[in-house]
Formats: C-alpha cells, structure tokens, sequence
C-alpha cells in the first residue's frame, strides 16, 4: 500500500508471544506449569471465596457453580459448568481478569489450579484431576454441544 | 402579557433583561455546558456489587437531540473501570498468524492513512430491562441509553494487518483492551477488512479515556462490547477463541436451551425520545413526536410513528442526515387530543428489515436472555399528560 | 525490542501493562478528556484592553480530527461577554412588520417542528492575520481558528415568523441577543425564510453558553457575526438597520475608499491542519497530508494538495460525509523526502467556485480590510521538519 | 402550517415597542427626548473618556473620532466620522451597548447628548445642534455615499 508509512516495529517471537494472552480452545497459548485441585481450593478460598461464595454459590458476584440443567427452565442459570462450553475459556479469563482487585497476581500455575478447582466445583473434572497444557483442552464441557454459530466465516 | 415580568402593559421606555446590564462571563479555554442543563448527565449508573467500574453508565437520550452524542454523554460499558493508560508508553500490537509481529505506538499511528465517520455504537445489551414481566417504571434514557453516536476517526486496521503480513490460514483475530480485565473479544477477519477502524478521534477530538483511550476498535454496526476499548494486541487466529465475553455473556440462549454465539450487528430500532417517561405534556394541542432509528445493517429508509397505540401510523419525517450504521433522526407532528393515547415507532432499513414487536422479538428467547432486543417501544400518554413504559 | 520498556528480549511470561493490574476509574456522570490531551484548548483568547468578554478565542483546529468541533472547543466571538441567561425568563420576540407581534418561551420553542443538520459556522474575521505584511509565526488555530462546525438543530424561523404574519413590505429582518451589548444585525428575510433557524441545540445537547444559550440563530453558510447569540428579538422590517456591527464592522473597504455591506456568505476555503506550524515532523517518510475545505454557499466538490508550492497538484480523498456548508476532510498520503517542501490545499465548490490566492484575495483592498480572507494557506517545512507559516 | 402549535403570545404595540431596540436610518425607533453637545460632553468626560480617550481619540478602546480623508490611505482609520454611513446607528448602539460597564444606564436624553457631542466631535454637526427624533436622522454622514451593497433584496 503506497499511503502506508509501514512504521510498525517487528516484534520477536518470543515477544509477540509475551503479550498475547489469548488461550484457544484447542490449547494454543497455555503456558507450561499445571495445577491440582486442591491446590486451587486453597487459593480459591484466599483469593476469590469473598466475592464468589462458598463453593462458588456467588455473592456478591457472579455464581461460578451450578445451574445443571436449567438452560431449558423458567429461569435458567449460566454457570461455568451449566453453559460454558470450553474449559480452556476459564484459564484464559482468570489470568486476565481475577482476582478482581489484582488481576496478572497468580503465576501460571495459581492458574491452573484455580481452574482445576472450578471445573471440579461444577463436576467436570474429578478431584485428582491436574489442568496443564495438555489436559485442560481435553475437557468437555457439558453444554458444549449447544452452541450454534450465527456467523459463518 | 407576553414575558416573564420583564415587561408592564403600560411601558413607554425600553425594557431590557437583567442579563444586559452588565458584561458578561469571559471566554474560557473549554465551554462548560449551563448551569441549568445540568441535569442532562449519564443515568442509571450501575456496577457490580463492591465495583464501582464493572458496569454502565447511560445516555441520557429524552434530553438530546440531533444525531449526534456529545462525548461527556457517549453512555459506558467497563468490565474493570477506565484504565489510566500512558499514552507513550502504550503499544498496539498486531501478533498470531502473521508474517511479521508489529507494534505501533499512539505516534506512529497519527502518521497512518485514516477515515472518519459518524456512526452509532450500540451495546447490545440495551434494552434489557424489556424482559421485565411488567413494564419498567424507567426513563427513555434509562432503559434504551446503551447507544450513542458519534463521529470516529482513525486508521483502517486493514492497513495495520496488510503491513504484518496476514497468513493464508487466518480467518479471525482476537482483540483485547488494556484494562484490568483485558476484555477480549473474536472479530471475524472479514469485518476487520471490510471497515474496522482503530479509532483515535471521537467527535472531532482525541478519544476520552471512558471510550477508550488512547484507542479503541470501532465495527460499524456490530455490538458495542467488541469495538474493544484501549485496544492493546489485534492477534490474529483461524478459529475463535471462544472468550468469556463471547461465550458466557454476549451469547443468545433459546428458551430450548440452545444457545447462539456471534450474532454481531445490531438490529434494526427505533425510539420514541419525546415524549417520553419524565417529559411532562402541557395541554393538549401539537406536539412534535421525535426520536432515533439505526439498523447495524446500513441506511434507515423509513420510519413510521402511531398515536394509536399501533392500529394505524404515518411516515414520520428523517432529518437530512440518513447516514449508514448511524442514528437517524425523525420527527412528526401530533396532535394530541387530551385524551390517553399510546404512541409508538417502527423504523425500517434499507434491506426492508422491519422492526419487530417486543412479543416477536421474545418468541422462543429464554426468559433472561436479554441481548439484541430491538422491539417496537409503546409510551402510554394520560388525561394528566404523564408518560410511562407501556407493553403495546 | 519494540516496546516502550514493557517487554524484555528474553520473556518466558506474559507481560502486561501496569494499567491492567487493578480496577480503572469508576463509571461518570459526565466524561472528560484525557488529563494527556488538556494541551487542546481553545488558542488565541484575546479580549480588547480592560475586557474579558470582548474578542475571542480559537479553536485548536491542528490538534483535532474529522468534521465535527466538540462544543467545548468552539470558537468564541463575544461583544460584551457571555450573559447568564434565565431560560424561564428569556423569551424570544418577533416584532415589527407582522400582523401579530409575538412572544415565545424556551419550552413554548421544544414543541415546534425542528431540524438538525452539521454545518460550519465561522467569523468573518477568521484569518485575519493573513494581512500581516510579514508571515506571522502562528499555529494553524491561531490563524484560522475562528472557524468550527457542529450538528446545529432547532426550529426554523419561517415558521415563527408565518405564525406571527410577516407583512408585505417587509424584506429584512434585524435580529438582536440578549448579551450586554445587545448585539444586533439585519438579515435578509428571504435567508431566514430560507434555511434560518433558531438554534437550541448543538452537538446534541442543549446550547452552551458560550454559544448562545439558550437559544441563537444560525443561518447556514453566512458569516458568524449574523448567527446573533442569545437571540431575544427578531424584528422584521423594510430595510437594513445599518447597525454598528453592520457597518463600523464586518464591512468590506476597498483601496480605493469605498466599502461594501452586506457580504454575507463564506467563500470556498481549505486549510491544511496536519502538518502544519507546532506539529513537528519526524524523519523523511509517508505522511498523510490532512485538512478542512468548506463553502458557504454549497459542497465541497474536489480538494488539490500541493507539496512543491503549488507547480504540481494531485486531488486529495474526502472524507464520506461531504455535506452541504460543513467542513469536509481532506487526506493525502505523501512521501517526504526530507528536504524543505512548501505544502498547500485548493478547495473547489459545487458551483465550481476555486479558492483564491492570498495575492488574488488582496488585490483592491485596503490594507487593513480583513474580513473574508479565504487565501491558500502555505506551510514551508524545512529539513529538521518544522512547520511554519509562510505567503507562497 | 399544520404542524405547528401556535404557542406565541401576543403582544400589545407598546409591548413590541418597547423590547425593539433598533433605530432605523429613517429614525423609526427613535423615543422621545432630546440632548445637546454640551451635555453630551459632560457626559463623555464622566462615563466615556476613560475608555476612548479625551476628544474620542481612543485608548484603550475605539477610536471614536478623526481619520477623516484616510480611507484611501496606506493605513485607513475607520471612524464615526470617517467611516460610518449614518449617525442613527451611534445612538443605537450607545444605547444598547454603552457605557461598557453599564449598558442602558442612561436614559434617551443623555443618549442623545452623547450621540450629539460624538457627531460634533467628528466634525458632522455644529456645536448648537441639539439631536432628538427628528433632526438625527438629516444628519448626513461625510461618508455616507462611499458604500455598495454585495447583497440586493
Ligand atoms: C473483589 C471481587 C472479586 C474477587 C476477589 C474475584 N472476583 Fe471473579 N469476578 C468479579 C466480578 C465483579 C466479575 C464480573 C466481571 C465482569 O462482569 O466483566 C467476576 C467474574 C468472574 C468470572 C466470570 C463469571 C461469568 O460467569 O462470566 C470468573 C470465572 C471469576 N470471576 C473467577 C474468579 C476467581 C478464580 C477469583 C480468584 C482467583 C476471583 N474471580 C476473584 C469479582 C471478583
Ligand atoms: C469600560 C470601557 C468603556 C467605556 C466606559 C465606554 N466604552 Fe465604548 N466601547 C468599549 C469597547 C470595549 C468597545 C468595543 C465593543 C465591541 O468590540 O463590540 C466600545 C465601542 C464603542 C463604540 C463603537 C466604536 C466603533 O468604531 O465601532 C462607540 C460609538 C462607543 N463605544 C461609545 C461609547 C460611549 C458614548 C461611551 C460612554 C457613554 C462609552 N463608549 C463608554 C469600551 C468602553
Ligand atoms: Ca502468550
Ligand atoms: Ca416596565
Ligand atoms: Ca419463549
Ligand atoms: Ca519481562
Ligand atoms: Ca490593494
Ligand atoms: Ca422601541
Ligand atoms: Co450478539
Ligand atoms: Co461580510
């Protein structure tokens, strides 16, 4: 393009994946490291239990477990177990965005394991389980396959 | 008597206003909006419980006119407050499946081809409060003010991308802001080529940081939450990335438990902005019915307002300027008879998209899905002139 | 390493900015500017001696974007600064040769049919400056801010003046504000019953005070001095009043000692706000090439940029929305070679109306006869890229 | 016009009258009263002088005065006397507008004065003239010819 004044500063691998959060549903983007359940229990009850409730009933925000089978009901209740479809979606919003009042504060593997411990809250994933770079992808969420796509590329 | 008490029936002399006795205020550096305008400020601001920015503030529509918003009242949706970005120090970085990773500083960018527009934003949440069984006891401003106009300048994030260098596999990006929660959203490539715009200037100056500054993503006529404010990375990828935003909020679930993702523009709408709930009528006698229709599709064609409570309507008149993916103004005479009535308005685009009833626009929604909601708004008008919420 | 201190060569991590590590500022009643961006402010605040409300004050035209002013960055053109009107007591007065003179409040005014429509507004005096024997050492706001554009909505004239009966003698009109020095002047009425307005909302919010809050009169394409603020009376008459500002002022005299009234509507014009004097250039490259066009007496048909003082021209883009007396944006894309270039812009209406030279402007006038100066402005940039003012 | 609502109130004439400042070059408009040049001197030496200088000579403010034969100089001072087409426009003005700091404080007779001694001052009237309703609008400007219209009715 001849208006272009290609001002743009290369960027190297490493760097352009430094500032790339995004973490794909097929795995692309996880970082290494891995989490127990347990492990996520505890931080869980450090660092989020405040604002998402005991067992992640919510309240005062928003209710992270719960609501099976209620998508069809009078009221229906979207949880990260009742209607989420991909496991991997909550990796990459907790590293980006919680704990709420400090967010980018947990390392990788404070990650995982609060993921681990909020797919096991909402009985996806059993309580030996460990989230890593491999095993987190491979999680099927249960409303996975109720989605359709309005926009077709 | 005609005036205020400036005048005596009887007045041999020349009678002049308080006001001109006496030089006035001196010119400022900013005009501040009147003393007495300034009940005209966002409304209904809510956040998260404990947050103070994890929510909306709204445009307060029933006191505006025109088709454009000023930006002090451009209405706000944050996911984790407005970031104190240092405009030096912040980067836009083009990353994912490209030839070469870039970035861009604020600077760089001012040096880039650009376009402006005046086009509409629309969260597509607005409306929500439509679901309620009963009809809201709320203003025009208060239950519609999640959409705003205004005039976006910027550099087409094509240009950005053709200087990385897109891959043959692409086919989406990922966009995410530099707020605290880095809100993220997928943007099919093909809109991103077609008029995305890294938008620096809003209504003629630099973005507010409440709209993103120092810049934001603008999709002409695409739901508001992925025009991503203070835009940090633009990655690029072949598939969605299916983000909390896109997946657990931002999606349409069906009363059979289907849900849908990716419904990107917004519907064609219209409102009535006066009267409206909080604008008292005077006596009976003409008033001028006005208020906005857009369609995230293109141009409005037509607007059409009822006194009837919908049994018969009439083409109202658009304001000059009907431009695409933007809030066109329209207007129409009424001549109220005292008597209760119920007026409407019903817009349609240039594809020939119909506004829908809110009883069609429900039809096989779950009963708390609340995004697109573009269904014909009722104002009901009584013998005293009030004017309230109504399910036409 | 391509950021500004955020990234090392060697990072394992993410990195994020520390802006993204705790919650943003709280959603507002109303949105400023970025404390970044509060160098853009009106220019050039110039008041006659022991005054603070009589001259003016410009708007930053090089620092701004687009098509629209935001309306706290207007120009401002006050006689006696700005009145603090009571909008329960203002009333606007049609008077003279009608069958029934008549007297209108602020809320009589909002149940009137109304329009809105963007369109320029700019002094007569803009550019003034461009008299200087020598090229004053100035910005382009400073020279050429006396000129703005906004989205102007109310309700036309003819409509108050039918109500009131305009008789059949009558050709003009006079029309005066209610500020200290009473400001008056007399408009044809064939304008007012043309495209006049009177004017209650700007940018979609009700007037400023700095604008004539509550209410003015706009008369499309004309110059500013006409579009009285505070409009209180229009009295309708047979012939011009020869007022003060009608003759003393915003006259036109020639070196041969006469002097022409009446000159009303703004000529074709352009201005090149970007680069321009205070922006500095960075190293030899592309940049764009940005500016304003504008006629009072229509479109803007075509812009020509110019980077070798004027020996070769090429057309410059336009921005989408070209509409009738507004501003219009130009951009150019142009390669600097990084030698002393002089750049210039050259407007053309739709009626085919070309934007003179400074010389051609010039010509018969006398020496301090400023009004309507609408010459091709030209930058010089030299090799370290800084802009100035110079007469190609 | 059927859309609209007709909301003016009316006013008596004496009403319009007296909120329609302007003067005509005819003199419509012109109130009852009279002023001399020497009243008006007195008066300019209290409420004026300070602003536009002893003798109109200006400083800070306007030049009131002089300039006479310099349109077509290198420098033209455009006056009252040098410049303006009519002396009706000078006590419409002065009434709506001056003095700066307290517009409508006189009353028609000291705006008449003042309008007298300004003319006198510029040369256009005598010294015993008196200025009221009717001789204010004869008086002939000395540049009164020297003006075209750029638009015609
Ligand atoms: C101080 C309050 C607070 C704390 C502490 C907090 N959160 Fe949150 N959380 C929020 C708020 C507020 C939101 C909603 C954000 C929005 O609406 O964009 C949220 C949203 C979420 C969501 C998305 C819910 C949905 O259905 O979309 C998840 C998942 C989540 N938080 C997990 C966590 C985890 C894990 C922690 C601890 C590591 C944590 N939160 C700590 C306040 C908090
Ligand atoms: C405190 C300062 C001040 C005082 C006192 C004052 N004036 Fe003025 N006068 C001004 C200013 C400032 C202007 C210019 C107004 C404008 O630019 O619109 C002006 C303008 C004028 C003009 C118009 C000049 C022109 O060439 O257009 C006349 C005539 C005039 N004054 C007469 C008077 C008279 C008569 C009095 C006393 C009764 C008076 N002034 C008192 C400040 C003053
Ligand atoms: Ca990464
Ligand atoms: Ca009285
Ligand atoms: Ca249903
Ligand atoms: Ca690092
Ligand atoms: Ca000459
Ligand atoms: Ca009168
Ligand atoms: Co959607
Ligand atoms: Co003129």
């Amino acid at each position: 393009d001849n208006e272009s004044p290609q001002l743009g500063e290369e960027l190297s691998a490493a760097e352009a994946d430094a500032v790339s959060f995004t973490v794909m549903p097929d795995g692309a983007g996880l970082p290494a490291g891995a989490g127990t359940v347990a492990t996520g229990e505890k931080i869980y009850l450090q660092q989020c239990v405040a604002c998402h409730g005991v067992n992640g009933e919510g309240g005062p925000n928003d209710r992270l477990a719960g609501g099976h089978g209620s998508l069809q009901s009078n009221l229906p209740v979207k949880t990260i177990g009742s209607y989420w479809p991909f496991a991997t979606t909550l990796f990459d919003y907790v590293r980006r965005a919680m704990p709420y009042t400090a967010p980018g504060s947990l390392d990788d593997d404070e990650v995982y394991a609060v993921t681990a411990y909020l797919l096991h809250l909402n009985g996806v994933i059993d309580g030996n389980a460990v989230m890593n770079a491999q095993s987190l992808p491979l999680v099927k969420m249960p409303n996975r396959d109720n989605f359709d796509w309005a926009w077709q590329p | 008597g005609a005036s205020a008490g400036l005048l005596c029936a009887h007045a041999v002399g020349q009678e002049r206003e308080p006001w001109t006795r006496h030089p006035g205020a001196p010119m400022a550096d900013s005009g501040a909006p009147a003393k007495h305008t300034a009940h005209i400020k966002r409304l209904g601001i809510s956040s998260q419980a404990g947050t103070t920015g994890t929510g909306v503030s709204r445009t307060p529509l029933e006191h505006l006119d025109g088709i454009i918003t000023p930006s002090r009242l451009h209405f706000e949706r944050h996911h984790s407050g407005i970031p104190d970005i240092d405009p030096a120090r912040h980067r836009l970085y083009i990353t994912g499946l490209v030839k070469r990773p870039l970035s861009f500083s604020l600077e760089s960018l001012l040096r880039y081809p650009a376009v402006s527009r005046i086009q509409f934003l629309e969260c597509s949440g607005n409306s929500g409060g439509m679901l309620a069984p009963e009809p809201r006891d709320a203003s025009c401003g208060e239950l519609h003010g999640l959409v705003s106009a205004s005039e976006w300048g910027g550099v087409p994030l094509s240009v950005l991308l053709e200087e990385a260098g897109v891959s043959k596999n692409a086919s989406w990006v990922v966009a995410d802001g530099a707020d605290a929660a880095m809100m993220s959203r997928s943007v099919p490539l093909r809109k991103i080529m077609d008029d995305a715009i890294v938008a620096l200037y809003q209504n003629g100056e630099p973005l507010r940081p409440g709209n993103g500054y120092p810049m934001r993503l603008f999709l002409p006529g695409w739901e508001g939450n992925m025009c991503v404010k203070w835009l940090r990375n633009v990655q690029v990828t072949a598939a969605p990335a299916m983000t909390k935003d896109e997946t657990s909020r931002y999606s349409d679930l069906a009363d059979n438990g289907r849900a849908t993702l990716f419904s990107y523009p917004m519907g064609v709408k219209s409102l009535i902005t006066s009267p409206s709930p909080g604008l008292a009528m005077g006596p009976a006698g003409i008033y001028q019915v006005k208020g906005l229709a857009w369609s995230g599709s293109g141009r409005i064609r037509r607007v059409e307002v009822s006194a009837d409570g919908g049994k018969s309507w009439a083409d109202a008149a658009l304001d000059d300027s009907v431009l695409p993916m933007n809030l066109t103004r329209f207007r129409s005479a009424w001549h109220w008879n005292g008597e209760p009535a119920v007026i409407l308005s019903r817009a349609t685009d240039e594809h020939g998209e119909v506004q829908p009833t809110r009883e069609q626009v429900l039809a096989g929604r779950a009963s708390n899905s609340f995004y697109h909601y573009n269904g014909i708004q009722a104002w009901a008008i009584d013998r005293q002139g009030w004017v309230r919420n109504v399910y036409a």
